[in-house]
Protein backbone atom coordinates (compact mmCIF):
# COMPACT_ATOMS: atom_id res chain seq x y z
CA UNK A 1 0.00 0.00 0.00
CA UNK A 2 1.72 3.74 -0.96
CA UNK A 3 -0.04 6.42 1.06
CA UNK A 4 -0.59 9.75 -0.75
CA UNK A 5 -0.94 13.26 0.92
CA UNK A 6 -2.55 15.89 -0.33
CA UNK A 7 -2.31 19.78 0.40
CA UNK A 8 -4.04 23.20 0.47
CA UNK A 9 -6.29 23.96 -2.34
CA UNK A 10 -5.52 20.07 -3.80
CA UNK A 11 -6.73 18.85 -0.87
CA UNK A 12 -9.61 20.67 -0.21
CA UNK A 13 -10.90 19.92 -4.26
CA UNK A 14 -10.00 16.12 -3.75
CA UNK A 15 -11.97 16.44 -0.15
CA UNK A 16 -9.13 14.14 1.33
CA UNK A 17 -5.87 14.88 2.62
CA UNK A 18 -4.93 11.58 2.45
CA UNK A 19 -5.32 8.39 -0.12
CA UNK A 20 -4.36 4.94 0.09
CA UNK A 21 -3.48 3.07 -3.30
CA UNK A 22 -2.99 -0.90 -3.10
CA UNK A 23 -0.42 -1.05 -5.67
CA UNK A 24 2.74 -2.21 -4.54
CA UNK A 25 4.97 -0.37 -7.15
CA UNK A 26 4.09 2.96 -8.63
CA UNK A 27 5.82 5.71 -10.61
CA UNK A 28 4.98 9.31 -9.44
CA UNK A 29 3.33 9.90 -12.81
CA UNK A 30 1.20 6.97 -13.20
CA UNK A 31 -0.45 8.42 -9.54
CA UNK A 32 -0.85 11.73 -10.87
CA UNK A 33 -2.80 10.09 -14.05
CA UNK A 34 -4.64 7.87 -11.95
CA UNK A 35 -5.94 10.99 -10.06
CA UNK A 36 -6.12 13.18 -12.86
CA UNK A 37 -8.75 10.62 -14.40
CA UNK A 38 -10.30 9.83 -10.48
CA UNK A 39 -11.05 13.66 -9.93
CA UNK A 40 -11.59 14.40 -13.68
CA UNK A 41 -9.21 17.20 -13.22
CA UNK A 42 -6.66 17.22 -16.10
CA UNK A 43 -4.43 20.28 -14.99
CA UNK A 44 -4.59 19.58 -10.90
CA UNK A 45 -0.81 18.81 -11.43
CA UNK A 46 0.08 21.84 -12.53
CA UNK A 47 2.94 23.92 -10.73
CA UNK A 48 2.88 20.84 -8.34
CA UNK A 49 5.69 19.40 -6.87
CA UNK A 50 6.57 15.67 -5.56
CA UNK A 51 7.75 13.88 -2.61
CA UNK A 52 8.44 10.75 -1.60
CA UNK A 53 8.82 10.23 2.29
CA UNK A 54 9.74 13.92 2.71
CA UNK A 55 11.97 14.10 -0.24
CA UNK A 56 11.14 16.14 -3.27
CA UNK A 57 10.78 13.62 -6.29
CA UNK A 58 10.39 13.99 -9.79
CA UNK A 59 7.93 12.14 -12.15
CA UNK A 60 10.07 9.08 -13.16
CA UNK A 61 10.54 8.50 -9.71
CA UNK A 62 9.44 4.53 -8.44
CA UNK A 63 7.65 4.32 -5.22
CA UNK A 64 6.79 1.28 -3.23
CA UNK A 65 3.92 -0.31 -0.48
CA UNK A 66 5.10 1.77 2.58
CA UNK A 67 6.30 4.76 0.74
CA UNK A 68 4.34 8.35 1.89
CA UNK A 69 4.09 10.23 -1.61
CA UNK A 70 3.00 14.12 -1.28
CA UNK A 71 1.99 16.51 -3.95
CA UNK A 72 3.30 20.03 -2.89
CA UNK A 73 0.92 22.47 -4.95
CA UNK A 74 2.73 26.41 -4.86
CA UNK A 75 3.96 27.00 -2.08
CA UNK A 76 3.25 30.25 0.06
CA UNK A 77 4.60 30.34 3.68
CA UNK A 78 6.94 33.42 4.99
CA UNK B 1 16.37 23.03 21.89
CA UNK B 2 14.96 23.00 17.86
CA UNK B 3 16.65 24.95 16.34
CA UNK B 4 14.19 24.55 12.74
CA UNK B 5 10.72 24.31 13.94
CA UNK B 6 6.83 24.38 12.97
CA UNK B 7 4.71 25.76 15.99
CA UNK B 8 0.70 26.27 16.19
CA UNK B 9 1.05 28.88 18.75
CA UNK B 10 2.62 32.47 19.07
CA UNK B 11 6.26 32.85 18.43
CA UNK B 12 8.48 34.59 20.90
CA UNK B 13 10.97 36.31 18.90
CA UNK B 14 13.26 36.41 21.63
CA UNK B 15 13.17 32.61 22.08
CA UNK B 16 14.38 32.46 18.42
CA UNK B 17 17.67 34.71 18.86
CA UNK B 18 18.38 33.02 22.02
CA UNK B 19 18.64 29.90 19.77
CA UNK B 20 21.82 31.69 17.63
CA UNK B 21 23.52 34.28 20.13
CA UNK B 22 26.94 32.86 20.96
CA UNK B 23 30.24 34.53 22.07
CA UNK B 24 31.93 34.15 18.29
CA UNK B 25 28.98 35.96 16.58
CA UNK B 26 29.00 39.94 16.56
CA UNK B 27 25.69 40.41 14.86
CA UNK B 28 21.98 38.72 14.03
CA UNK B 29 19.44 39.26 11.58
CA UNK B 30 16.03 39.20 12.12
CA UNK B 31 13.49 38.54 9.90
CA UNK B 32 9.68 38.85 11.43
CA UNK B 33 6.96 38.07 8.97
CA UNK B 34 3.66 39.63 10.18
CA UNK B 35 0.17 39.60 8.48
CA UNK B 36 -0.68 43.03 6.55
CA UNK B 37 -3.81 43.87 6.66
CA UNK B 38 -4.20 45.67 2.79
CA UNK B 39 -2.74 44.25 0.30
CA UNK B 40 -3.40 46.20 -2.51
CA UNK B 41 -6.33 47.80 -1.43
CA UNK B 42 -7.74 44.32 -0.16
CA UNK B 43 -8.37 44.01 3.38
CA UNK B 44 -7.37 40.68 4.93
CA UNK B 45 -9.50 39.35 8.07
CA UNK B 46 -7.29 36.78 9.04
CA UNK B 47 -4.95 34.20 7.58
CA UNK B 48 -4.85 30.32 7.89
CA UNK B 49 -1.36 28.48 7.45
CA UNK B 50 -0.80 24.94 6.77
CA UNK B 51 1.87 22.74 6.44
CA UNK B 52 2.99 18.92 5.94
CA UNK B 53 5.22 19.68 9.14
CA UNK B 54 7.69 16.76 9.31
CA UNK B 55 9.21 17.83 5.79
CA UNK B 56 8.40 21.32 6.34
CA UNK B 57 10.86 20.92 9.25
CA UNK B 58 13.60 19.17 7.42
CA UNK B 59 13.29 21.86 4.86
CA UNK B 60 13.62 24.60 7.30
CA UNK B 61 17.01 22.14 8.20
CA UNK B 62 17.99 22.12 4.68
CA UNK B 63 17.78 26.09 4.44
CA UNK B 64 20.05 26.13 8.00
CA UNK B 65 22.82 23.40 6.60
CA UNK B 66 22.70 25.72 3.39
CA UNK B 67 23.53 28.61 5.03
CA UNK B 68 26.33 27.24 7.02
CA UNK B 69 28.29 25.85 4.18
CA UNK B 70 27.54 29.56 2.12
CA UNK B 71 28.49 31.69 5.33
CA UNK B 72 30.84 29.67 7.44
CA UNK B 73 30.53 30.92 11.08
CA UNK B 74 27.09 31.55 10.80
CA UNK B 75 24.03 29.99 12.84
CA UNK B 76 20.21 29.78 12.16
CA UNK B 77 17.13 29.22 13.48
CA UNK B 78 13.62 29.22 12.22
CA UNK B 79 10.08 28.91 13.26
CA UNK B 80 7.19 28.97 11.27
CA UNK B 81 3.39 29.29 12.90
CA UNK B 82 0.82 27.75 11.02
CA UNK B 83 -3.19 27.57 11.88
CA UNK B 84 -5.32 30.90 11.94
CA UNK B 85 -3.52 33.77 12.37
CA UNK B 86 -5.15 37.66 13.02
CA UNK B 87 -3.75 40.75 10.99
CA UNK B 88 -0.23 41.40 12.86
CA UNK B 89 0.54 38.47 13.98
CA UNK B 90 3.66 36.91 13.54
CA UNK B 91 4.43 33.82 10.84
CA UNK B 92 7.57 33.40 10.65
CA UNK B 93 10.47 34.54 12.50
CA UNK B 94 14.39 33.59 11.13
CA UNK B 95 17.43 34.55 12.99
CA UNK B 96 21.10 34.26 11.76
CA UNK B 97 24.02 35.00 13.64
CA UNK B 98 27.30 35.65 12.19
CA UNK B 99 30.72 37.39 13.12
CA UNK B 100 30.00 40.14 10.70
CA UNK B 101 26.89 42.10 10.38
CA UNK B 102 27.48 41.86 6.08
CA UNK B 103 27.12 37.96 5.99
CA UNK B 104 24.17 38.53 8.49
CA UNK B 105 21.70 40.38 6.13
CA UNK B 106 22.75 38.28 3.46
CA UNK B 107 22.08 34.35 5.04
CA UNK B 108 18.93 35.98 6.68
CA UNK B 109 17.42 37.45 3.05
CA UNK B 110 18.54 34.06 1.57
CA UNK B 111 16.43 32.05 4.41
CA UNK B 112 13.15 33.88 3.81
CA UNK B 113 13.58 33.61 -0.41
CA UNK B 114 14.11 30.04 0.13
CA UNK B 115 11.01 29.17 2.47
CA UNK B 116 8.94 30.30 -0.26
CA UNK B 117 10.96 28.20 -2.57
CA UNK B 118 10.94 24.91 -1.06
CA UNK B 119 8.98 24.60 2.24
CA UNK B 120 5.54 22.87 1.99
CA UNK B 121 3.44 25.66 3.99
CA UNK B 122 0.51 26.92 2.83
CA UNK B 123 -1.37 30.46 3.31
CA UNK B 124 -5.16 30.83 2.93
CA UNK B 125 -6.32 34.10 2.59
CA UNK B 126 -9.50 35.13 4.18
CA UNK B 127 -10.82 38.53 2.87
CA UNK B 128 -14.34 39.94 3.93
CA UNK B 129 -15.97 38.72 0.33
CA UNK B 130 -14.08 35.27 -0.22
CA UNK B 131 -10.84 32.91 0.32
CA UNK B 132 -7.94 31.70 -1.49
CA UNK B 133 -4.92 29.71 -0.92
CA UNK B 134 -2.22 31.85 -2.34
CA UNK B 135 -0.14 30.65 -5.20
CA UNK B 136 -3.69 28.12 -5.86
CA UNK B 137 -5.00 30.42 -8.51
CA UNK B 138 -3.72 28.49 -11.55
CA UNK B 139 -7.14 26.16 -11.72
CA UNK B 140 -9.09 28.23 -9.49
CA UNK B 141 -9.93 30.92 -10.94
CA UNK B 142 -13.75 29.94 -10.50
CA UNK B 143 -12.79 28.20 -6.76
CA UNK B 144 -11.59 31.52 -5.23
CA UNK B 145 -14.72 33.99 -4.67
CA UNK B 146 -12.27 36.71 -4.18
CA UNK B 147 -9.96 38.27 -6.59
CA UNK B 148 -7.02 36.70 -7.46
CA UNK B 149 -4.37 39.40 -7.97
CA UNK B 150 -0.26 38.96 -9.29
CA UNK B 151 1.46 36.25 -7.54
CA UNK B 152 4.10 39.12 -6.43
CA UNK B 153 1.83 40.93 -4.61
CA UNK B 154 1.15 38.22 -2.42
CA UNK B 155 3.12 36.28 -1.45
CA UNK B 156 5.19 38.81 0.69
CA UNK C 1 7.31 56.00 23.26
CA UNK C 2 10.38 56.81 21.85
CA UNK C 3 11.68 55.22 18.54
CA UNK C 4 15.34 56.27 18.83
CA UNK C 5 17.20 56.20 21.78
CA UNK C 6 20.90 55.96 24.02
CA UNK C 7 20.16 53.57 26.74
CA UNK C 8 21.96 52.95 29.83
CA UNK C 9 20.80 49.55 30.52
CA UNK C 10 19.78 45.87 28.40
CA UNK C 11 18.04 46.14 25.25
CA UNK C 12 14.48 43.93 25.34
CA UNK C 13 14.37 43.27 21.76
CA UNK C 14 10.65 42.48 21.83
CA UNK C 15 10.43 45.90 23.05
CA UNK C 16 12.00 47.79 20.12
CA UNK C 17 9.79 45.62 17.64
CA UNK C 18 6.52 46.09 19.08
CA UNK C 19 7.48 50.03 18.52
CA UNK C 20 7.28 49.16 14.25
CA UNK C 21 4.77 46.56 14.27
CA UNK C 22 1.11 47.91 12.56
CA UNK C 23 -1.33 46.52 10.65
CA UNK C 24 -0.13 48.23 7.54
CA UNK C 25 3.11 46.29 7.57
CA UNK C 26 4.20 42.64 6.60
CA UNK C 27 7.75 42.53 7.30
CA UNK C 28 10.16 43.80 10.06
CA UNK C 29 14.09 43.26 9.98
CA UNK C 30 16.09 43.15 12.94
CA UNK C 31 19.64 44.34 13.13
CA UNK C 32 21.11 43.40 16.63
CA UNK C 33 24.42 43.92 17.23
CA UNK C 34 26.45 42.29 19.92
CA UNK C 35 30.02 41.85 21.79
CA UNK C 36 31.85 39.28 19.89
CA UNK C 37 34.46 37.65 22.18
CA UNK C 38 37.05 37.25 19.14
CA UNK C 39 38.39 39.42 16.41
CA UNK C 40 40.92 38.17 15.00
CA UNK C 41 42.10 36.23 17.12
CA UNK C 42 42.03 38.78 20.08
CA UNK C 43 39.89 38.20 23.18
CA UNK C 44 37.90 41.31 23.84
CA UNK C 45 37.05 41.06 28.13
CA UNK C 46 34.42 43.56 27.98
CA UNK C 47 33.37 46.79 25.69
CA UNK C 48 32.42 50.33 26.83
CA UNK C 49 30.51 52.31 24.42
CA UNK C 50 30.33 56.22 25.23
CA UNK C 51 27.81 58.45 23.26
CA UNK C 52 27.31 62.41 23.32
CA UNK C 53 23.49 61.75 24.23
CA UNK C 54 21.27 64.42 23.04
CA UNK C 55 23.23 64.67 19.26
CA UNK C 56 23.20 60.62 19.06
CA UNK C 57 19.71 60.48 19.45
CA UNK C 58 19.40 63.12 17.39
CA UNK C 59 21.47 61.50 14.22
CA UNK C 60 19.10 58.22 15.34
CA UNK C 61 16.33 60.24 14.71
CA UNK C 62 17.57 61.73 11.54
CA UNK C 63 18.75 58.05 10.21
CA UNK C 64 14.90 57.00 10.81
CA UNK C 65 13.88 60.28 8.49
CA UNK C 66 15.85 59.04 6.06
CA UNK C 67 14.98 56.21 5.96
CA UNK C 68 11.09 57.23 5.70
CA UNK C 69 11.63 59.30 2.69
CA UNK C 70 13.59 56.46 0.62
CA UNK C 71 11.04 53.77 2.01
CA UNK C 72 7.59 55.53 1.70
CA UNK C 73 5.86 53.09 4.05
CA UNK C 74 8.57 52.37 6.51
CA UNK C 75 9.11 52.79 10.56
CA UNK C 76 11.85 52.12 12.13
CA UNK C 77 13.14 52.09 15.61
CA UNK C 78 16.78 52.08 17.05
CA UNK C 79 17.81 51.80 20.34
CA UNK C 80 21.85 51.84 21.29
CA UNK C 81 23.40 50.84 25.08
CA UNK C 82 26.26 52.28 25.98
CA UNK C 83 28.36 51.77 29.37
CA UNK C 84 30.16 48.69 29.78
CA UNK C 85 28.62 45.48 27.86
CA UNK C 86 29.91 41.50 28.29
CA UNK C 87 30.72 39.51 25.37
CA UNK C 88 26.74 38.53 23.48
CA UNK C 89 25.55 41.46 25.44
CA UNK C 90 23.19 43.69 22.87
CA UNK C 91 24.87 46.99 22.02
CA UNK C 92 22.11 47.97 19.14
CA UNK C 93 18.89 47.28 17.78
CA UNK C 94 17.37 48.37 14.78
CA UNK C 95 14.13 46.86 13.92
CA UNK C 96 12.37 48.54 10.09
CA UNK C 97 9.09 47.56 8.99
CA UNK C 98 7.64 47.62 5.88
CA UNK C 99 4.79 46.60 3.86
CA UNK C 100 7.19 44.07 1.21
CA UNK C 101 10.06 42.34 2.70
CA UNK C 102 12.87 43.34 0.04
CA UNK C 103 12.97 47.10 1.46
CA UNK C 104 12.96 45.87 5.06
CA UNK C 105 16.27 43.90 4.41
CA UNK C 106 17.44 47.29 2.26
CA UNK C 107 16.35 49.95 5.28
CA UNK C 108 17.84 47.96 8.03
CA UNK C 109 20.92 47.29 6.07
CA UNK C 110 20.85 51.20 5.50
CA UNK C 111 20.31 51.77 9.00
CA UNK C 112 23.61 50.34 10.65
CA UNK C 113 25.74 51.43 7.84
CA UNK C 114 24.57 54.91 8.91
CA UNK C 115 25.42 54.24 12.57
CA UNK C 116 28.53 53.60 11.67
CA UNK C 117 28.87 57.12 9.95
CA UNK C 118 27.05 59.98 11.19
CA UNK C 119 25.97 58.95 15.20
CA UNK C 120 28.44 60.11 17.92
CA UNK C 121 28.96 57.03 19.71
CA UNK C 122 32.25 55.52 20.46
CA UNK C 123 33.56 51.60 21.62
CA UNK C 124 36.27 51.32 23.58
CA UNK C 125 37.74 47.69 23.44
CA UNK C 126 39.15 45.72 26.21
CA UNK C 127 41.59 43.24 26.28
CA UNK C 128 43.25 41.23 28.37
CA UNK C 129 46.57 43.68 27.89
CA UNK C 130 45.36 46.63 26.73
CA UNK C 131 42.02 48.89 25.39
CA UNK C 132 41.77 51.07 22.83
CA UNK C 133 39.07 53.30 21.19
CA UNK C 134 38.07 51.70 18.29
CA UNK C 135 38.55 54.38 15.26
CA UNK C 136 40.87 55.95 16.99
CA UNK C 137 44.27 54.42 16.00
CA UNK C 138 45.64 57.37 14.40
CA UNK C 139 47.04 59.14 16.78
CA UNK C 140 47.23 56.77 19.41
CA UNK C 141 50.34 54.06 18.42
CA UNK C 142 51.55 55.07 21.21
CA UNK C 143 48.50 55.22 23.49
CA UNK C 144 47.51 51.74 22.49
CA UNK C 145 48.58 49.18 24.68
CA UNK C 146 47.12 46.50 22.36
CA UNK C 147 47.42 45.71 19.01
CA UNK C 148 45.75 48.40 16.48
CA UNK C 149 43.93 46.18 13.56
CA UNK C 150 42.22 47.35 10.08
CA UNK C 151 39.40 49.38 10.93
CA UNK C 152 37.31 46.85 8.62
CA UNK C 153 37.74 44.21 11.14
CA UNK C 154 37.25 46.11 14.45
CA UNK C 155 34.06 48.53 13.38
CA UNK C 156 31.58 45.59 12.70
CA UNK D 1 31.21 81.92 26.74
CA UNK D 2 31.39 79.22 24.95
CA UNK D 3 30.90 75.43 25.49
CA UNK D 4 33.36 72.95 23.87
CA UNK D 5 32.61 69.07 24.60
CA UNK D 6 35.38 66.22 23.68
CA UNK D 7 34.52 62.28 24.14
CA UNK D 8 37.01 59.40 23.43
CA UNK D 9 40.38 59.23 23.62
CA UNK D 10 40.23 62.76 22.72
CA UNK D 11 38.41 63.20 26.20
CA UNK D 12 40.92 61.30 27.73
CA UNK D 13 44.09 62.84 26.62
CA UNK D 14 42.96 66.06 27.14
CA UNK D 15 42.03 65.02 30.85
CA UNK D 16 38.66 66.60 30.44
CA UNK D 17 35.14 66.28 28.55
CA UNK D 18 34.53 69.41 28.75
CA UNK D 19 36.45 73.19 28.39
CA UNK D 20 35.21 76.74 28.61
CA UNK D 21 36.36 79.74 26.47
CA UNK D 22 35.41 82.91 27.16
CA UNK D 23 35.72 84.33 24.08
CA UNK D 24 32.45 85.73 22.76
CA UNK D 25 32.51 84.71 18.94
CA UNK D 26 35.12 82.36 17.25
CA UNK D 27 34.84 79.74 14.16
CA UNK D 28 35.57 76.18 14.55
CA UNK D 29 38.98 76.50 13.08
CA UNK D 30 39.99 78.89 15.46
CA UNK D 31 38.82 76.60 17.99
CA UNK D 32 41.10 73.81 16.72
CA UNK D 33 44.14 76.01 16.69
CA UNK D 34 44.06 76.72 19.99
CA UNK D 35 43.82 73.63 21.62
CA UNK D 36 46.20 72.08 19.56
CA UNK D 37 48.47 74.60 20.88
CA UNK D 38 47.11 73.82 24.51
CA UNK D 39 47.05 70.09 24.36
CA UNK D 40 50.26 70.91 22.42
CA UNK D 41 49.07 68.03 20.24
CA UNK D 42 49.16 69.01 16.02
CA UNK D 43 47.30 66.14 15.00
CA UNK D 44 44.59 66.33 17.27
CA UNK D 45 41.54 66.86 14.84
CA UNK D 46 42.64 64.41 12.35
CA UNK D 47 40.17 62.50 11.44
CA UNK D 48 37.45 64.13 13.46
CA UNK D 49 34.34 66.38 13.04
CA UNK D 50 32.55 69.22 14.31
CA UNK D 51 29.25 70.14 15.73
CA UNK D 52 27.78 73.05 16.81
CA UNK D 53 24.61 72.88 18.88
CA UNK D 54 24.16 68.83 18.58
CA UNK D 55 24.27 69.62 14.44
CA UNK D 56 27.55 69.37 11.78
CA UNK D 57 29.58 72.09 11.48
CA UNK D 58 32.29 72.77 9.19
CA UNK D 59 35.77 74.47 9.89
CA UNK D 60 34.76 78.05 9.15
CA UNK D 61 31.18 78.02 11.09
CA UNK D 62 31.20 81.03 13.75
CA UNK D 63 30.00 80.26 16.70
CA UNK D 64 29.61 82.39 20.34
CA UNK D 65 28.84 82.63 23.50
CA UNK D 66 25.95 79.85 24.91
CA UNK D 67 26.95 78.00 21.78
CA UNK D 68 28.42 74.46 22.44
CA UNK D 69 30.88 72.82 20.16
CA UNK D 70 31.47 69.01 20.13
CA UNK D 71 34.38 67.68 18.84
CA UNK D 72 33.56 63.85 17.10
CA UNK D 73 36.46 61.74 16.36
CA UNK D 74 35.56 58.68 14.50
CA UNK D 75 32.82 57.31 15.06
CA UNK D 76 32.24 53.12 16.11
CA UNK D 77 28.83 52.94 17.34
CA UNK D 78 26.70 49.90 16.28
Amino acid sequence: MIKVLLFAGMQERAGTAELQLDEVRLRISDIKSALEKKYDSPQMFIGCLSAVNEEFADDDTEVSTGDTVAFIPPVSGG
Amino acid sequence: MKRFEIVTGPILVQDIIDKVIRAEAGAVNTFIGTVRELTKGKRTVFLKYEAYIPMAERQLAKIGDEISARWPGSRTAISHRIGSLDISDIAVVIAVSTPHRAEAFDACRYAIERIKEIVPIWKKEHWDNGEMWVGDQLETAAYSKGHPESEEDKND
